[in-house]
């Protein structure tokens, strides 16, 4: 970490930073929060800003994610690792840019492609592993896999495989959100293809009617597994359903962590101060298929060439690297230090014990004073 | 009862005259008690503020606790039940109002996938409650009187209530408060107005789970909950009548289900009937006599068991249609008499 | 039906002008289907055209619904019917305007405010009583009840309690009419609370992505049950949400017959080129109680008292009464004529049989081979 | 196998190089000629045009087809579903597929309010299938692998289709197809690439509601269908070789169910196990026993019935606790074993 010209720790709590103004110093470059008015659509790229004090902390989730997901990747081929694997590479910037400026007292309700967003929350590399390998001591015990989890602890609500089901839950940590009167807020992501659904829908609407602190994140990756946006919905940007809710809504650069950051900032800010909730569309890429399983044919091999060239990562660097920022030596470092941490983890989650198979049907219930009975298994 | 004062009336009123509280009433004070009480307590649901329900169980309880803590939703029951879920693991304690049972459809999938795997998946509990005005027989058709709680009974993770009682609407809607885990709460529309009794606020709260004897009798076993308790009970004493002694076992929750109270009730009486509201194949009486007869419990059955159920049909909506397809005391007698005959 | 000025046969079969032309005449008046262009808005009020050559027949419909509306209420006052009964009075003037230009292989899916849809096309007041008395005869036989009923052969889905319901299965009528490629279009009304709903949004959005031959009228009465629309959503219109999924909108003054019937049919007529759904929004005032036992206590009597001022019948009558196409002793006498027929209708309805309770399990299935063996009812 | 053809790799698949077909390609030659010899079928889906779907039962059928009668859809389930009723009502065949059996909760209410109920009400038949990939034991977690046929077994108005082997998936979806009436069928995950025998496409095809005895056998009736009947017999097939006889009956469809098989197997040998995938509670197989019990057929029975299924939990990612959760070859096998011994 030496290496990064300023000295900050690794991104294990992001949000502890001493001074706490961390969330609001990137809108304070210039993109007023008052600039959102219900109805308006932020023209792409508009909310660009300067380069953001914690751009360490920013470029190293970034890394450690795409780190993460690269050896995930291995030992899925390798025949080490076995289930559904799905990543979010080509899409960090998203994630990590939303979430880096969270609080304590923030919660985020990521998808499926939103691991920087579980490590920007102080989720360890190990937690990672530890869950891919259904290991006892991993956050769901074994009991549910791969990136199905959350530390709630951490203030990260475990999402469920229907999409967006999250998002009706966001509601109610919303509005206990609001109850508390705190300025906590909650954010809660999503694909393209989720706003297809009845559940985001009603969630968006009653957020809207409630006035609740939540900021609704689609990330519009131009897929739904095999099936395109335009066979999807037929509105050009997704941020212009945000009027017909009576919301603000901004579309943004999904691959520009700077621009997400900036622009989730100010709806963070927004939203604290009773300003309600913000849809905001990052635009983005699927770079890789929608599961480990799927080689994505159908996606026009010239769509993946022009996204490559905006990686979020080597786009952030090189923008870094021309700021005087970074050098190459200290990303190459940046590199090595993620794949060793997650090589790491993997060792200890591989040596870490099994569940074990007797204790399958408890914790069905969390009364145990009147236990459901379950059947035992019989033979 | 005003016109205005329900949306179907329920059955009609028995001796309004009559010392104590109707069920709807114990409903209520069970849900002012628990928001006097408990802060962490909120109502959610369709116009259950100014209105107090489409069965005005919750009226006045906006007034006195504010819009707040008993808050109206638009028409979104999937919004609603998530929503009460991210309060619930939040800390709260969310009491939802579905308008009738019938529209838990909307919002099954954040029962059965969201609040009832949570906990098993993240050790996260969830603690619910989704009150559902449930059952028919006041010809309100297909769409205003089913009884899905034996669907629920088949989703590892909900609880299942449904009281039967005055006492039991009061003392079973605290315990599904206050329990850790996602109670669906079956409340009867037919018992709303046509149960009165004397309550006791200060009982203690009996614990969801637990069976209840409402009649002794050594002849046969009926065993039943929710809206069918006042129509065994009425066939029970004409039973009596006829020399049939019926011994009544009220289930009171469906999960957990407390098989050893009517196992222990089959061993005395060698007979046994089950009449629920709902419709036979894959109800909860279908999981009783195969729990029954998976353990020795099936050597104590001196004949073979009989469901007095509604039909393998949707509800009709016609008075006529429907007096079939909800069991009858008749039907219910018939029953007993052809297996004490047999 | 004489003392209309024109001598129009009453409104059992509206579509079958022997011309076939009508469902365009009033379009043709000057409001072009161009005007409507995806993402676009019109005006409260901005479509209102001349009266239109099929004016006696919306009179003749909107007078008939409510005297059919009005024995009802009586009947359940006086306690001899029994059940739920909902009122479309005030409303009238959308289902009829809406449905009285559609064509015989045209389809409709009322809500339940909606008898003038029903009564458009051709329901009779016999069938609506049969109905409302469970009777053996009725179009559900008495297992359904009240206005939750439709006569399919005449176009009419069935509605259920669950709102909106049929917009998902609309979906699936406005596809089997693209597929046949005759033009056929598919109407689907629902009040302002069910725009709240999932499946609302998933119906709109796959409307559009397949631009599909359906027309998608909200009636917004202002409440949903005791919920006020302030409570419901927080955009002005729900107009417009439209944009949000790439298809036209358009609000109407649902209180006025003509404007209504000028924009469906506009809406109807750009379904039949190829040209998509179209969503409109008819605002009106819900002018009872939700049911009959909701004495609406919740709605100031100075919104009431605003509206009474706009009833669809008084209006329409005046204006032909202003433009000398009608006299007080027609209209008196189109009233009394239709509360006869009311009469009538009951009275015949009264006398039918009821179904056989012995009935009661059959017809769950429509394949008799591989019967489900229901249980038989024990006891 | 390659990784791309699957999204979750089906239990490994058996000698592949055997004669015939797999289950999975049994599916899609139902697909394709029900396609090429009907113009009323249309399929319907996520991802099922140019993916062919998330397990490739649908390759190659839009190619063949074009895309207006193998639609892919956005991933909204009450949309789809919805408008396959309306298809359907219009007098199309719809087919639906559902990425995974567990997203079926997302169309629940257009399936028990629409689609089961339509026929009772109004006399209009809703002629839809809705293909469910099902059941678990591919460490795919709470939520891919799912078993919610015992759900839908309680809703009148709807069939439940379970086939098991090569032949069925394929005769029981053409029988789906053509029946009038809404089908669930769910096909098992674990049977598609693990499942392969020779096909008879010109076979007269069985209509949906008879069970099938796949395997003679006097000492004990196994009644099971689905992801499990591979499983019993690979059980019987063991329990044979210790000199118990087994009787295998495979009930292909549980609405309707058909009794009259199991009561007679019952009859010949006085013993019954039920093994299902899905969780026990209110499973099919509580109906299977309770309407026994209900008939004299209960005086056949030499000991207590056995009911050997999943527990009730939430179906755990893990393959070490999944084995433990879906019943096993050794778990059959004891279960019959202590009730012969009984
Ligand atoms: C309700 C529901 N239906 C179907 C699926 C199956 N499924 C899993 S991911 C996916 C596509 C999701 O697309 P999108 O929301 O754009 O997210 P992305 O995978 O592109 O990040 C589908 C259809 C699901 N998870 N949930
Ligand atoms: C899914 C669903 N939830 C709840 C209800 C109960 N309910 C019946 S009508 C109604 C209000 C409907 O309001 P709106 O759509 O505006 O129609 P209106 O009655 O005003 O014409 C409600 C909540 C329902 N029918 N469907
Ligand atoms: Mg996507
Ligand atoms: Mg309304």
């Amino acid at each position: 970490m030496s290496h990064l010209s300023n000295g900050s720790s690794p991104p294990s709590a992001p949000w502890s930073a001493p001074d706490g103004s961390a969330p609001d110093r990137a809108t304070a470059d210039g993109a007023s929060p008052d600039r959102l008015r219900p109805g308006e659509v932020t023209p792409e790229g508009a909310r660009a800003t300067a380069i953001p004090d914690n751009w360490s902390q920013l470029l190293a989730l970034m890394v450690l994610s795409r780190a993460i997901e690269s050896r995930l990747n291995n030992l899925f081929l390798q025949g080490r690792l076995h289930g559904r694997l799905i990543s979010g590479r080509g899409q960090e910037a998203i994630p990590v840019g939303a979430t880096a400026t969270t609080r304590p007292d923030d919660l985020v309700c990521p998808a499926h492609r939103d691991l920087g967003a579980h490590l920007a929350r102080g989720t360890t590399p190990e937690e990672v592993f530890l869950q891919y390998l259904w290991r006892a001591d991993s956050p769901s015990r074994g009991r549910d896999g791969d990136v199905h989890f959350g530390v709630w602890s951490r203030g990260v609500l475990p999402m469920i495989s229907h999409l967006p089901d999250s998002w009706p839950v966001a509601l109610g940590l919303a509005l206990a959100k609001q109850r508390q009167g705190a300025g906590g807020v909650v954010l809660a992501f999503c694909g393209d293809g989720a706003t297809s659904t009845g559940s985001w829908h009603e969630t968006v609407n009653l957020a809207a009617v409630w006035q609740l602190p939540l900021v609704l994140i689609v990330e519009n990756n131009q897929y739904a597994y095999s099936t395109p946006v335009s066979q999807q919905f037929r509105v050009a940007s997704l941020a212009d359903r945000a009027p017909g809710y009576g919301i603000p809504g901004a579309r943004v650069d999904g691959n520009d962590v700077v621009a997400v950051q900036a622009l989730v900032s100010e709806a963070i800010a927004a939203a604290r101060r009773g300003g309600g909730p913000t849809m905001i569309e990052a635009v983005t890429m699927r770079m890789d298929g929608h599961a480990i399983h799927d080689q994505a044919r159908y996606v026009p091999t010239e769509l993946l060439d022009a996204w490559r060239q905006r990686d979020p990562i080597e786009g952030f660097a090189a923008r870094l690297q021309a700021a005087g920022l970074l050098d190459g030596a200290a990303l190459a470092a940046l590199r090595d230090d993620a794949a060793e941490r997650a090589e790491r983890a993997y060792q200890t989650a591989l040596e870490a014990p099994e569940p074990d198979p007797a204790a399958l049907t408890e914790g069905v219930y969390a009364n145990p004073a009147a236990p459901a009975r379950t059947r035992p298994a019989v033979g | 009862m005003t016109t205005e004062a329900t949306w179907f009336a329920s059955a009609s009123a028995e001796d309004t005259a009559a010392p104590g509280v109707t069920y709807l009433e114990a409903l209520r004070t069970a849900l002012a008690d628990l928001l006097a009480e408990d802060e962490r307590v909120l109502l959610l649901g369709e116009d259950i503020g100014t209105m107090g329900g489409a069965f005005r169980v919750t009226a006045g309880l906006q007034d006195r606790f504010g819009g707040d803590r008993v808050r109206d939703t638009p028409m979104a029951e999937t919004a609603i039940v998530g929503c009460a879920i991210g309060l619930a693991i939040s800390g709260y304690r969310p009491v939802v109002e579905l308008q009738f049972a019938d529209f838990i459809s909307c919002c099954y999938d954040q029962l059965v996938n969201e609040a009832a795997k949570l906990h098993y998946r993240f050790g996260i509990a969830v603690p619910i409650v989704v009150r559902c005005p449930s059952g028919g027989a006041l010809s309100a058709g297909p769409f205003h009187s089913q009884c899905p709680e034996g669907i629920f009974a088949h989703v590892p993770g909900l609880k299942i209530v449904c009281p039967a009682t005055v006492q039991d609407a009061y003392g079973l809607l605290r315990a599904a408060v206050e329990d850790p885990d996602p109670v669906l709460f079956f409340e009867q529309k037919a018992l709303y107005r046509s149960q009165k009794a004397p309550l006791d606020a200060a009982a203690p709260v009996a614990g969801i789970g637990r069976a209840a004897v409402r009649r002794r009798g050594e002849d046969v076993t009926v065993v039943t909950y929710g809206s069918m308790l006042p129509r065994c009970l009425a066939a029970a004493e004409r039973l009596a009548a006829e020399g049939v002694e019926t011994e009544v076992v009220d289930l009171r929750s469906l999960v957990p289900l407390d098989l050893d109270t009517v196992a222990d009730s089959l061993r005395r009486t060698n007979r046994l009937v089950i009449v629920h509201e709902d419709n036979g194949s894959s109800g909860i009486g279908a999981e009783i006599v195969a729990r029954l007869a998976e353990s020795d419990a099936l050597y104590a059955l001196d004949a073979p068991v009989c469901r007095v159920t509604a039909p393998d049909t949707p509800v009709p909506s016609s008075p006529l249609l429907e007096e079939r397809y909800v069991p009858s005391v008749e039907r219910i007698v018939s029953a007993v008499r052809a297996l004490v005959g047999a």
